[in-house]
């Protein structure tokens, strides 16, 4: 019988979770073991390593990976491939990208993208005189966090100097970066020591929608739930499309967790990896921006087609 | 070797009894089909070498060491203690050798500990609110009782006081509340001239509440002075009774060091 | 020495000072402003943790001018520290007894999960579905004891293992969904209750017409009244029943309190007991703080509450602690730690800081302390 | 009761049995095996966690059939403890002292960060690379020390600061910049040496021309005899040696011990700069693991090499533990943690399994230990 | 009040020499200007109330604690002592009162502990490797000196010794390494009528090894036994030093407790 492997970065990010589902729906359709396994938090490299020898040893033909360290895990995944195992990573590409036989991944760069142009257009004029409030991942800037930081910047129109690298700009629209751990307890928590520093802020951009809905709670403690604040994130979840519908959330781009883990399962189980743009590097497995206010020449979903696609 | 049946004589019926205790640790044995008998409201003093197993045989009769056999009697009714917290329950009192203090704690709080007095006022049964001043008073009371005049605060930590002092604290919380057997191990060891006199003169009093006691001591003046009857104790076992009316001290320490052959079994 | 140890320990839970009279006694004339603030400290040994606070509000003022010393930024300092402070308290209650619990984390997400996923998704009224979390708080902490002293296991050991245990039951019964802040609100918003924002000055000026204005800019929520009344139900507990006299007792030598006649099992099932039931309150503070439920919420709890606990005061090996010390400790850290994000340095440099400032603090407790005794 | 305690901490610390001539002596005629199975056991306590592992392998060679009773598993299993058990053993030490360790995990990750970035980025030959890498073990091994001895801060605290200062220093020195692995092999492949793989079966065949089939399919690394080699030499300066019994002294009875003449400050601090040093072995075992060098890496080091020394028997109230039972605690969790990975259950039941898989294996533990008395 | 003069004979400069000691616990005074004088080659004996200073005057002398003021001479030159350590380093051997043993180590690790002894071969030299079966034999001949026979296996952790035979190892220790003062906090409180005799014996030989020795101890037949003078503590501090042969047991204990008045300073 065949098996394959689906590592993720932790067990209780709803993400993950659906990820998971989504693979355990896929292997039973292929008729094939799942084995799962899951770092003990977000950026738990030693646990992962481990999974993937426990994977080796366990005869997998191959596994999808979500990577919590995006570097240290390169070798260990160069490990498994030589001993035959197909690798594709999901969600968080490595570094370099390169080291797995594949990745199927939200653009995440284009998906900051999306909610920056979104909040630049939103503001019209104001973009100009803006007050940024940044709640990233973590002090390590894993891949998604900076790509999906500087994709907002990018879109909103910030020199992002090294795009590679948050911290280096100097525009005096951002007030501060704060770190949120993608937690909702920790994101209101930061959202409130930034508060401190940027009482006028009027933009929040959060890494994902836990960090944001702990932001949200922070605004409104101190009534900054009339409008006066943009807050954007990136997921897609129902409970974050439901906030875009309530009005707490301004936008969202859409991630598809469910489609990469499917998508993993089949080129593993078909032993042939689909044909991926060189170019790009990666398989984008799509993000949608969600808003029901939608700007004018930034491409949008309704919240309702958004609630069809949605996860979690 | 039976217990006592219902028609004996209350007086014959001993308070306290046990046979054939084991007790062994790895493969040292520490209490080697040991006997023992309380008579009511007798002092029998206890004594033995070094490591003879004293103290091992108060354990095992309070609960606070389960023997590996043998058999135990309280009042003629056979009891098997798990815990020191059900020989307490029915009236065992003991001073153990390490005197069982929680040295953190106050010393009115040790005089209580697991019997806390509540506030009786409605305060008191409404929140279990503890009756503070009171516990402070009894226990102020009970140590000048016994001539420990030097402690100075009655809130000062256990921890703190001198060794006399604490074996002073664990003497009078036993003398407090013992109500049906007070079992002390050595109780005066640490103590001066002047306290342990005291203690004496507690031991004799608690005779004249007629509770029986139990007195381990290494002390033989203290011993022959109060005791009723002497159990000597050698090598794990009970090896003679006597009397010490019948007896002088050098008798008792020949024979409890086996320098003389233990006279046959003659004390009531 | 030892006897220093034993000067501080007595002063940590608070002991009354000595009695008068002793072989000799003070020269009452000579008491320059030092020696009285000695005897003060002696009197009043609690006061010495807020000491220790004061000190880093200073330090802050300067560090961070302006942002740091404003009653919002206060307030929001005791919102911050309110649910690690709750769960301090019911790991104070376990380290006193030489335990340690390092389930308090994942008990408190697991009771939240309860109450909300039974009063939103399953539709159940909320006087159920709030009692039926705080009762799954209550039934883990009552397993951890029972594993613990029945199975006379290390509670390190018990504590780690139901940890994952609890943790599995929190995906289970979770599903790993996040219920939202607004869904929460339209079926249960009792359950948000503790988020609930006071102003004082509002307050005293709609209720009673007074104008007091050094009120203004203070905001409090539910949660941190919570917080002030268990950690005050718990200081009762402690220090004014017998059960209080058992739990230091029962950590203070276990062997000893045995002999006394300590029912020494049945009190430390009745400290897990209760420390799985705070957890639970501390659901209740965690839902009103972040509005919804999260099943990812709160992981770092328990280093945390540890870390407030030891802070303040209290022994790892047991007997010798206090509620308030605890409080205060975790209104150290927060301090801290708030202080340090307002202070604009950067965030390595912050945690250096963290770290040099926590041992600092320790060490200024001490030697006031000692010098004080 | 208080005799079961002291009779499992003799046990623990492998005390030789009683001699012969007591009050009483065995019959030795009427020994039947279970008998003889305890005279064993009281005679070698140390074999009962072994007891332990094997009943926890035979568990899962049915549970994971053919997948885990395999050497290449094996072979798997000790690698993936390697890393903890290392930890393992400089937490033992620093328990032992009633102490504990929090910054293990950073003093590792900040060793190995100094021993490649020093060697890789700038260019300094490994020779003083590898050197400087231990070196700074020592030093922040050394400030533990220092400062839980002349401060008398309790250790929780001191190490709680450190993790978050030395955190802060391994942030600064890597600028949180991963080595890569093909970086490290071009210019500092000594770095990876302990990531080498040895095949016993190749070793013996190719030089000394046996054909041992027994041996194929086991695999080793030098990281595993590395383990081997640190956990011997502390285990004979723990059981030979002078500061071997100070160690267990000072954290046994710390104020007995000071008045025995034990300079415990020196004791402590040996033990702290000692435990550093080892965490920067455990640095280089973790290069030659994951290849490159990650300033990420070894997060939850702490609770992990925390977790083995308890399992693994030895007190958190010092003076009572021995290092074989931290080797064997880092198996126990290895054989779990690999074996339900093996199983399929789904993830969310493997949790709940190790939760419960880790109790069991301590109540059994403590069970033989009973009876075996 | 001043140290001896380099002129002074020998005899007259006291081995171990205090003025003015003070030690104070919060309100609680524990010494009150306390004075002492321990003269070359005597058994000077220490006797008091339960709590009047006798530990806590031991332990200022050895470094345990250290005096809020006061001064402190060995063989008339000035010390400080930081931590018993150094006074043990110079030759000070102390049994204190709560004997100072590590529970969970054996009687033999506990009687070596901080002077262990390696193997004097190549290996020794070269690993730092224990001698253990020299300190075990060393062990055990010390216990068996002191009569303590029931010690079965010198490997035993010491809690697991009853509590005279815990004593007997530390003053077995202190015995065994004193060389220049030994320094004994009630050494006999926990044993045995014979086990007692040869700590008495024991002290008696060191006396004729040269030594001198303080002895605190309540049993005043044990004290005016083997004592050449009788420091008197009271209240904190010394208020007499009384020679065995000029007064009787009852006078001490008068004394001691403040029923008499202490004797103009008369022993030399
Ligand atoms: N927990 C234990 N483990 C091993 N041996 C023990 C333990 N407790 C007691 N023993 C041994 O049992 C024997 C009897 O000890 P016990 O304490 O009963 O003596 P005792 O008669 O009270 O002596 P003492 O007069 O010195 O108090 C001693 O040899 C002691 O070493
Ligand atoms: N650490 C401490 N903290 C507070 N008080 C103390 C401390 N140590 C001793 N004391 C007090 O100092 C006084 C003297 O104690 P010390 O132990 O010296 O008496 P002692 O003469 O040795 O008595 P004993 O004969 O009972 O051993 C006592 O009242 C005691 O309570
Ligand atoms: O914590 C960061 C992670 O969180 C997610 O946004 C899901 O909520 C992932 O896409 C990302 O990897
Ligand atoms: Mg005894
Ligand atoms: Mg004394």
């Amino acid at each position: 019988d065949e098996t394959i492997g689906l590592i993720t970065k932790t067990e209780t990010n709803p993400f993950f979770v659906k990820m998971r589902e989504g693979a355990q729906a896929k292997a039973k359709e292929l008729g094939v073991t799942l084995i799962t396994a899951a770092g003990k938090y977000d950026g738990d490299n030693d646990g992962q390593v481990a999974a993937i020898e426990n994977l080796i040893a366990a005869g997998a033909k191959g596994f999808a990976i979500v990577p919590s360290d995006s570097k240290a895990i390169v070798p260990t995944i160069q490990k498994a491939r030589d001993a035959g195992l197909k690798v594709i990573v999901l969600d968080t590409p490595l570094d370099p990208m390169n080291a797995a036989d594949a990745t199927f991944a939200t653009d995440n760069r284009k998906a900051g993208m999306l909610i920056g142009q979104w909040a630049k257009g939103t503001l019209g004029d104001k973009a100009a005189d803006a007050r940024i409030v940044f709640l990233d991942l973590a002090t390590n800037q894993p891949t998604v966090d900076f790509l999906r930081d500087q994709g907002f910047m990018q879109g909103f129109g910030i020199d992002v100097k090294d795009p590679n690298k948050i911290g280096d700009e100097n525009d005096p629209r951002i007030c501060t970066h704060e770190i949120s751990q993608g937690d909702q307890e920790k994101g209101r928590t930061a959202m409130e020591n930034a508060l401190q520093k940027c009482p006028d802020v009027n933009v929040v951009y959060t890494i994902n929608e836990p960090a944001a809905a702990g932001a949200w709670e922070a605004l409104k403690a101190v009534g900054k739930d009339d409008g006066s604040v943009l807050l954007v994130s990136i997921d897609g979840g129902c409970p974050g499309v439901k906030n875009v519908q309530a009005g707490t959330l301004g936008a969202t781009s859409q991630q598809y967790p469910l489609k990469m883990a499917a998508m993993a399962l089949e080129a593993i189980h078909a032993g042939k990896i689909p044909d991926i743009d060189p170019a790009v590097g990666f398989l984008d497995t799509g993000a949608q921006l969600i808003t029901s206010k939608p700007v004018d020449g930034v491409p949008s979903i309704s919240v309702e087609e958004g609630l069809k696609l949605c996860w979690g | 070797m039976s217990a006592a049946s219902p028609t004996e004589p209350a007086a014959l019926v001993p308070a306290l009894k046990a046979r054939a205790l084991n007790k062994r640790y790895g493969r040292v044995v520490a209490l080697d089909n040991a006997d023992f008998d309380l008579m009511p409201n007798e002092i029998l003093a206890v004594i033995g070498d070094n490591g003879a197993g004293k103290s091992t045989l108060i354990k095992a009769l309070t609960g606070a060491v389960s023997p590996d056999h043998g058999e135990i009697w309280l009042n003629g009714q056979p009891v098997a203690f798990k815990s020191p917290i059900e020989a307490r329950n029915l009236g065992i009192e003991t001073v153990y050798q390490n005197l069982a203090l929680s040295p953190a704690l106050s010393i009115a709080d040790n005089m209580f500990l697991g019997r806390e007095k509540r506030r009786e006022d409605f305060i008191g049964r409404m929140f279990r609110t503890l009756d503070k001043p009171y516990m402070q008073k009894v226990a102020r009371q009970k140590l000048t009782e016994l001539g420990l005049l030097t402690i100075q605060n009655i809130n000062q930590p256990v921890e703190t006081l001198s060794g006399g002092q604490r074996q002073g604290v664990a003497v009078a919380r036993a003398a407090a509340f013992g109500s049906r057997v007070v079992i002390m191990d050595e109780p005066t060891a640490a103590l001066g001239v002047k306290e342990s006199r005291k203690v004496l003169e507690t031991i004799l009093r608690l005779k004249e509440r007629g509770l029986p006691i139990v007195l381990i001591s290494h002390n033989m003046p203290h011993v022959f002075e109060v005791a009723d009857r002497i159990h000597i104790h050698r090598l794990g076992k009970r090896i003679a009774v006597i009397n010490p009316k019948n007896h002088t001290m050098s008798d008792a320490v020949a024979i409890m060091t086996g320098a003389m052959a233990p006279p046959i079994d003659e004390a009531a | 020495m030892s006897d220093n140890a034993t000067g501080s320990a007595a002063a940590e839970r608070g002991l009354p000072p000595a009695e008068p009279g002793g072989v000799a006694s003070f020269d009452e004339a000579d008491r320059g402003p030092i020696r009285r603030m000695q005897e003060f400290l002696h009197r009043f040994p609690t006061s010495i943790p807020f000491i220790v606070l004061l000190i880093g509000v200073v330090i802050f003022s300067f560090a961070a001018p302006g942002k740091f010393l404003a009653p919002f930024n206060f307030s929001l300092i005791l919102q911050q520290v309110t649910i690690i402070a709750i769960l301090g308290v019911a790991q104070t209650l376990v380290i006193l007894t030489a335990g340690i619990d390092l389930s308090v984390g994942v008990i408190m997400i697991l009771a939240s999960v309860v109450m909300g996923r039974t009063a939103v998704v399953y539709g159940v009224p909320v006087e159920i579905a709030f009692p039926l979390g705080l009762l799954a708080g209550l039934a883990c902490g009552f397993v951890n004891g029972v594993i613990v002293t029945k199975l006379r296991l290390p509670p390190f050991i018990v504590t780690l293992g139901t940890w994952s245990i609890f943790g599995a039951l929190n995906v289970w019964y979770s599903r790993s969904e996040t219920i939202r802040q607004a869904d929460v609100q339209e079926t249960a918003p009792f359950l948000q209750w503790t988020g609930t924002i006071i102003k004082p000055y509002d307050f005293f000026s709609k209720t009673l017409g007074l104008d007091l204005t050094f009120l203004k800019g203070w905001v409090l929520n539910y949660g941190s009244v919570v917080m002030l009344i268990v950690a005050a139900v718990i200081w009762y507990v402690l220090n004014k029943t017998a059960f209080g006299r058992h739990v230091y007792a029962s950590g203070d030598d276990p062997d000893a309190a045995r002999l006394a006649g300590i029912n020494t099992d049945r009190t430390l099932i009745g400290v897990y007991a209760l420390a799985g039931f705070i957890c639970a309150i501390a659901a209740w503070v965690l839902i009103g703080r972040i509005g919804g439920v999260s099943p990812q919420a709160g992981q770092t709890a328990n280093l945390d509450s540890i870390t407030a606990v030891v802070i303040g005061g209290t022994s790892l090996f047991g007997g010798r602690g206090s509620i308030v010390g605890t409080l205060v400790g975790a209104l150290i850290v927060g301090v801290f730690r708030n202080g340090l994000a307002l202070s604009g340095l950067e965030l390595l440099w912050q945690d250096f800081a963290v770290g040099v400032l926590i041992i600092v603090a320790v060490t200024i407790d001490q030697w006031i302390r000692k010098i004080s005794s």
